[in-house]
């Protein structure tokens, strides 16, 4: 149960886009197709879990025994976009089959609000499209407003706890 | 049994009153007429007389230009003037034969017809009705003849004779049940007997009660429906009267069954058991800027400037001119285009029919859908049109549509959707006449 | 200070090193030529080579599948280019630019009803024929417009779409969209043009439209560029230079002489107009005279010879 | 002829239906509800809905403006944001608020959307929740109702300066005086605090403090009723709503009636019934089909439980319909209705 809780509360109450503000750049780049939406989101998961393995590796046994923490968001930039580049590389040679085997571990949580946040995201974004947009707003612009509006509504889940 | 129907469509005003109670009464033959060698789907006529050629009424003028086609009678006696394109009513010119007519209403001679159709092989009797120049006279105007060739694979059970006259202002089809009950009934006798068929069914809206007794008179088997429009759209006349729904992109012969026109029986039964090819039919001249409308027996090539003149329209207050139903008949821009054997009705309207203010944003309200009779999106066709998003178009299933105008009838936003769809529409077909060029 | 740098070197060694494994590991056949062409292609997805999209044509090159000279947008160059990079010889074609052949504006072919519906040409077209007098000419809700990449059609005051030829790349895509076919593909280089498209004979032009072509083949008689076919004049052959005179000639003024007149003048202004008709009076007028000279001439010459 | 014919594609019949009617219509719907709040909590709470009203409208049009546009004031959307906002919102909020609020769900919710038809989500919900978010302290400041006292459902209230500083009631310094809704009881202090108000009338005709479209159930009910006779809102999302709201609170009150208030408290308090009747069955951001719209109604009936009993907020209907918002494309799409042609054949003819 509290497992399953604190899957939750990494999808909802934490949710990584909505609520952090994090990962925006993939959210916006392939959230304009339900397909391609649903890739991301195998492909976040992936590099979630292998980047959170090498980073732990990296803070317990290198950047906290060396003392040097304040260096961890720089390294960590450093490992994660090398993670995403090693699986775009995957991906191009592989098919995308491959790593649904994968999805086993506890990143599941997060990457699963990613994964929701994406999925609506683009059917808004489909919509969108359909729209008659004005000029100064097409693109990133509305976008950003979207995702703006979307995570105002997910913050109705803050605080979201198993009954007080 | 409560009144059959189908799911979806609207409920229009009907603005029959005016008319329904008219008897027919027959035009005056003009003293030109001017007909279209192509009034059909399918292949024009091919015209067989030439400029100064003298003709009878009923005399063939043009031949059929294939199997889809159907042939040409002249419909006043004289002499041909020559063949010229004349406007159409699609604003299209069309080939006409013009002909003079010397007013003395002189038949052509025939043979073959009598009394004894009951012994005339099938095959024969088809033959008749395909040399008539009979076509579906509901407003299609699709070759009878083929209609009543399916092929051997498509064994067919159910003949429905269509008395819905669903569309608004129209009474044409109302007055032929009316007037020739015993034609309707003998003509789908006749048409029974060449599909070899058991069983046949008239089916008529509940709000021609005096059509319905007066079929019953003539022994015909009815089928009461429910007021509501499309209801006399083929599909969904076989669907509210049989339960059977024809596939989509399918015909009613996939589901075992026939639907022809209650004029079409008429039509048949005069050129069956009278030897008269199809040369004139009712048409209701209505609207408010008609003064005294009517049903006409009118000559085919008449043109419709002479129906109106008749009826004391307003040409000049009038906003628009529409042939055939208000739903899904065509606007003209003159009244030049003549009488063909589809047309049904002229309807000239005044400016307050006419909404020049632009269409209003779509506001997702879903009315077009649930009015839809296909049970379509057709928004959804519409954005897919307008892109000429020939996938979208596909997926929204725009081949579907029957363009009968329910979902444009009850838009709050006054959205042109039939308009949009047949966008769609022509770049899917115009896609697949792509797709089979490089096949 | 020498700690983090270390470990920051590290880190990145490390990870540039698993990159290049991997770079190794997954490394994908991509034919180096296509990725070169694609880089030189305009980049624009006109479609006009026939392929979906430049690198959709890039692939095809390679593939051998696809004529180097078949970019409209990129022109003889980026053939040049192309073939270069493929090691094939390429042709030069002739450059060519789209032209909207009708001169028929809100005053010359009024609209013959009012319309309602959808701002489109396919879609106006298919109601009623359209609401504009001519049956044939240009309807001038912008189909066309939309479906040019390149900006090169524009809208004129009066009703029409013309299209710049120096924006224009020649990739065919608004002959595709015009519900009409009044858009044909002409040589950069031509510059008289017959703006018109009406096939009927005199007398339904006319009544259409007041710049018709009536098929009366005075043009015809004056070079041998221009044919009628039926009732309508075209320009038939690009290897001779057609003469003003052709244009001079025209009593509906239906031909375009670009080597006197600019073409949006030409399609709205009345100056342009009334200058035409001073100059194609006087050519008559002196055509007149020059023939009855002859005729004189030749009347004398016979009389000399009977003499 | 001397006048020009007009041509247009079939049909050449309209039914009358206007876009504008519809919106003026659902408007009138709620002129009751409104009035009763005005009744209720007097000119606080008028001076909200005519800020809201006036600043959506003339948002609308200078947006419009800027578009290059025909203004459209005239088919009344504008006008029914603000009143629904309006109806959001507690009396009293200062009127530079309501002016944000209008200007986040006019502009930012629908204008850079493209206008009306155009938006994602519904427009009041965005300003609502903005407000919410951004100004909580003014968002929850409740007014005492007429005709209660000193006491409201047994917890005193509490008065304030104009400088927000806490004075004694009766005292000079009084600008207002505020108790906690139904809701926040319930949040703050549990089921017990409001179990007698459960059982109560108050709750049902709407004697009670909250947003000014919290109050009357009773009036919003009528209204949803009247645009139900009207045919402008379907009983799919309202009855599925309000439906699936009253059995998750059944359930949870028949697990633990200590803890947990039970259907008709939850049902009655709150937006759900303007929630159900006026926000969600927003045209614009609600699904299209039957199916979709009974997913689309209990969907917002559970998240606005969810919140409610489990999140930090009190109340969670604002937040259920905007979540629900989103998922509208998803749910429209994969909710189309069965086209003609797909039923199984009864007898006769091929399957071909």
């Amino acid at each position: 149960m509290s497992l399953l809780i604190i899957v939750l509360m990494a999808m909802l109450t934490e949710n990584f886009v909505l609520s952090k503000f994090l990962g925006i750049c993939p959210f916006l780049g392939v959230s304009k197709r339900m397909g391609t939406a649903a890739g991301m989101a195998m492909a976040v998961l992936f590099v979630m879990l292998v980047a959170s393995v090498i980073t732990y590796v990296l803070q317990t046994y290198v950047l906290v025994p060396f003392q040097v923490t304040y260096l961890q968001t720089i390294a960590f930039i450093l490992v994660i976009a090398s993670t995403v580049q090693l699986t775009e590389m995957a991906v191009q040679k592989l098919s995308p089959s491959l790593y649904q085997a994968l999805v086993i571990f506890h990143a599941v949580g997060a990457a699963g609000g990613f994964a929701i946040a994406l999925l609506l995201f683009a059917g808004l974004r489909e919509k969108l499209e359909g729209a008659s947009v004005p000029r100064a707003f097409k693109g990133a612009a509305i976008a950003f407003i979207t995702a703006g509006i979307l995570s105002l509504a997910f913050m109705g889940f803050s605080g979201l706890a198993p009954s007080n | 049994m409560r009144d059959a129907t189908f799911a979806g469509g609207i409920h229009p005003s009907y603005n029959k009153d005016r008319t329904s109670a008219l008897g027919t009464s027959p035009l005056a033959a003009p003293e030109r007429v001017y007909v279209p060698l192509s009034q059909h789907i399918g292949a024009p006529a091919k015209p067989c007389v030439e400029k100064g050629d003298e003709v009878a009424i009923g005399q063939m003028i043009g031949e059929p230009g294939g199997f889809v086609s159907a042939p040409i009678h002249s419909s006043v006696s004289g002499k041909v003037a020559g063949i010229e394109p004349r406007a159409g009513a699609m604003g299209i010119p069309v080939q006409c034969v013009v002909i003079e007519n010397d007013g003395e209403d002189r038949r052509s001679e025939h043979d073959g017809a009598g009394d004894a159709w009951e012994e005339t092989p099938a095959d024969e009797l088809k033959e008749r009705i395909r040399m008539a120049g009979i076509v579906g006279m509901g407003g299609a105007a699709f070759p009878t003849h083929v209609k009543l060739s399916p092929p051997p694979d498509k064994p067919i059970d159910t003949l429905i004779l269509n008395g819905a006259e669903c569309e608004p202002y129209l009474t044409a089809d109302h007055r032929t049940m009316l007037e020739r009950a015993t034609d309707v009934v003998a003509g789908a006798r006749i048409l029974a007997r060449i599909l070899g068929v058991a069983r046949t069914v008239v089916a008529v809206e509940s709000n021609k009660p005096d059509a319905i007794q007066a079929l019953d008179g003539a022994g015909a088997e009815i089928r009461t429906l429910a007021v509501k429009y499309p209801q006399g759209a083929e599909k969904q006349i076989i669907d509210a009267c049989l339960q059977r729904q024809v596939p989509s992109g399918g015909l009613p012969m996939d589901v075992g069954v026939v639907v022809q026109n209650v004029g079409t029986a008429v039509a048949v039964a005069d050129a069956v058991i009278r030897g008269r090819p199809l040369t004139e039919r009712i048409v209701t001249v209505t609207g408010d800027a008609v003064g005294s409308p009517a049903n006409l027996l009118v000559r085919v090539g008449t043109p419709v400037g002479e129906l109106l003149a008749a009826c004391d329209a307003d040409l000049d207050g009038a906003a628009k001119l529409v042939l055939g139903g208000p739903m899904m008949g065509f606007a003209q821009t003159t009244p030049e285009p003549p009488v063909t054997k589809g047309t049904s009705g002229v309807l000239l309207l005044t400016g307050k029919h006419v909404d020049t203010r632009p269409p209003a944003p779509c506001i997702r309200c879903g009315r077009c859908a649930r009015a839809c009779p296909m049970r379509l999106v057709p928004t959804e066709i519409g954005r897919a049109g307008l892109a000429r998003d020939v996938e979208a178009s596909r997926s929204a299933d725009a081949m579907d549509c029957v363009e009968c105008g329910s979902c444009a009838h009850d838009c709050p936003s006054r959205i042109p959707l039939v308009q949009q769809i047949r966008l769609a529409k022509a770049a899917v077909t115009e896609a697949a006449r792509r797709e089979r060029g490089t096949r | 200070m020498l700690t983090p740098l270390l470990i920051l070197s590290g880190v990145g060694l490390v990870m540039a090193g698993l990159l290049a494994v991997g770079r190794k590991a997954f490394a994908v056949d991509v034919d180096e030529r296509q990725e070169k062409i694609a880089e030189i292609l305009p980049g624009a997805n006109c479609g006009g080579c026939g392929f979906p999209g430049c690198s959709g044509f890039a692939a095809a090159l390679v593939e051998g599948k696809a004529d180097p000279a078949s970019c409209p947008p990129g022109g003889p160059e980026l053939a040049v280019e192309i073939g270069a990079i493929l090691g094939v010889e390429v042709e030069a074609k002739e450059p060519m630019v789209a032209l909207v052949a009708c001169a028929g504006g809100d005053g010359e072919s009024p609209s013959r009803a009012g319309y309602l519906g959808v701002s489109d040409c396919a879609a106006a077209h298919a109601v009623a024929g359209g609401p504009k007098s001519c049956p044939y000419g240009c309807l001038g809700l912008g189909s066309c417009i939309e479906a040019c990449a390149f900006d090169a059609i524009v809208p004129t005051s009066n009703g029409l779409v013309m299209v710049d030829p120096e924006a224009c790349t020649g990739c065919g895509k608004c002959v595709e969209a015009c519900p009409r076919g009044i858009i044909r593909m002409v040589p950069k280089k031509r510059k008289v043009h017959v703006l018109c498209v009406n096939p009927d004979k005199a007398k339904a032009v006319k009544a259409a439209c007041s710049v018709g072509c009536t098929g009366c083949k005075l043009c015809a008689k004056q070079t041998g560029a221009i044919a009628v076919d039926g009732a309508l004049a075209s320009v038939v052959s690009d290897s001779e230079e057609i003469p003003g005179s052709a244009a001079l000639a025209c009593p509906q003024g239906s031909i375009f002489d670009g080597g006197v007149y600019s073409l949006p003048d030409w399609l709205s202004g009345s100056e342009a107009r009334a200058d035409f008709s001073r100059r194609s009076a006087e050519w008559k007028k002196a055509e007149k005279e020059r023939k009855a000279a002859e005729k004189k001439a030749k009347a004398e010459k016979a009389k000399e010879g009977e003499a | 002829m001397t006048n020009k014919l007009f041509v247009s594609s079939s049909p050449h019949a309209h039914g009358g239906a206007s876009s504008a009617r519809i919106m003026w219509t659902v408007t009138a719907a709620l002129v009751p509800a409104a009035a009763w709040s005005v009744w209720l909590f007097g000119i606080p709470a008028l001076q909200v809905i005519l800020a809201t009203v006036l600043f959506s409208a003339a948002f609308e049009a200078i947006s419009q403006r800027l578009a290059g546009k025909p203004t459209s004031l005239t088919d009344g959307s504008a006008v029914l944001t603000g009143l629904i906002l309006a109806l959001t919102l507690p009396p009293g909020l200062p009127i530079w608020i309501c002016a944000v609020g209008a200007f986040v769900a006019v502009v930012v919710a629908k204008a850079v959307f493209g206008g009306l038809g155009q938006n994602l989500f519904n427009p009041a919900m965005t300003g609502r929740v903005f407000l919410l978010i951004a100004f909580p302290g003014p968002l929850t400041r409740w007014l005492v109702p007429r005709g209660t006292g000193a006491q409201l459902f047994d917890q005193p209230v509490t008065a304030y300066d104009a400088s927000g500083g806490i004075v004694e009631l009766g005292s000079k310094a009084v600008d207002a005086i505020t108790a906690a809704t139904p809701l926040g009881l319930l949040s703050e202090r549990g089921a017990h605090a409001v179990a007698a108000l459960s059982q109560g009338q108050e709750i049902f005709i709407g004697q009670m403090n909250g947003s000014l479209g919290e109050t009357s159930g009773l009036l919003l009910l009528l209204g949803g009723i009247f645009l139900l006779i009207r045919r402008i809102v379907s009983w799919h999302i309202p009855v599925s709503f309000i439906g699936s709201v009253a059995i998750f609170a059944a359930i949870t009150y028949a697990v633990d009636p200590a803890h947990y208030a039970g259907p008709a408290f939850h049902v009655f308090t709150g937006g759900v019934m303007i929630g159900a009747w006026f926000m969600a069955t927003d045209y614009v951001t609600s699904p299209m089909f039957p199916l979709g719209k009974i997913i689309f109604g209990v969907g917002c009936g559970v998240l606005t439980m969810v919140i409610r009993l489990w999140a930090g907020y009190p109340e969670g209907v604002s937040f259920a319909v905007l979540l629900m918002n989103a998922t509208v494309p998803i749910i429209d799409r994969y909710t189309r209705p069965k086209k003609f042609g797909l039923r199984r054949l009864t007898k006769g003819g091929s399957d071909a």
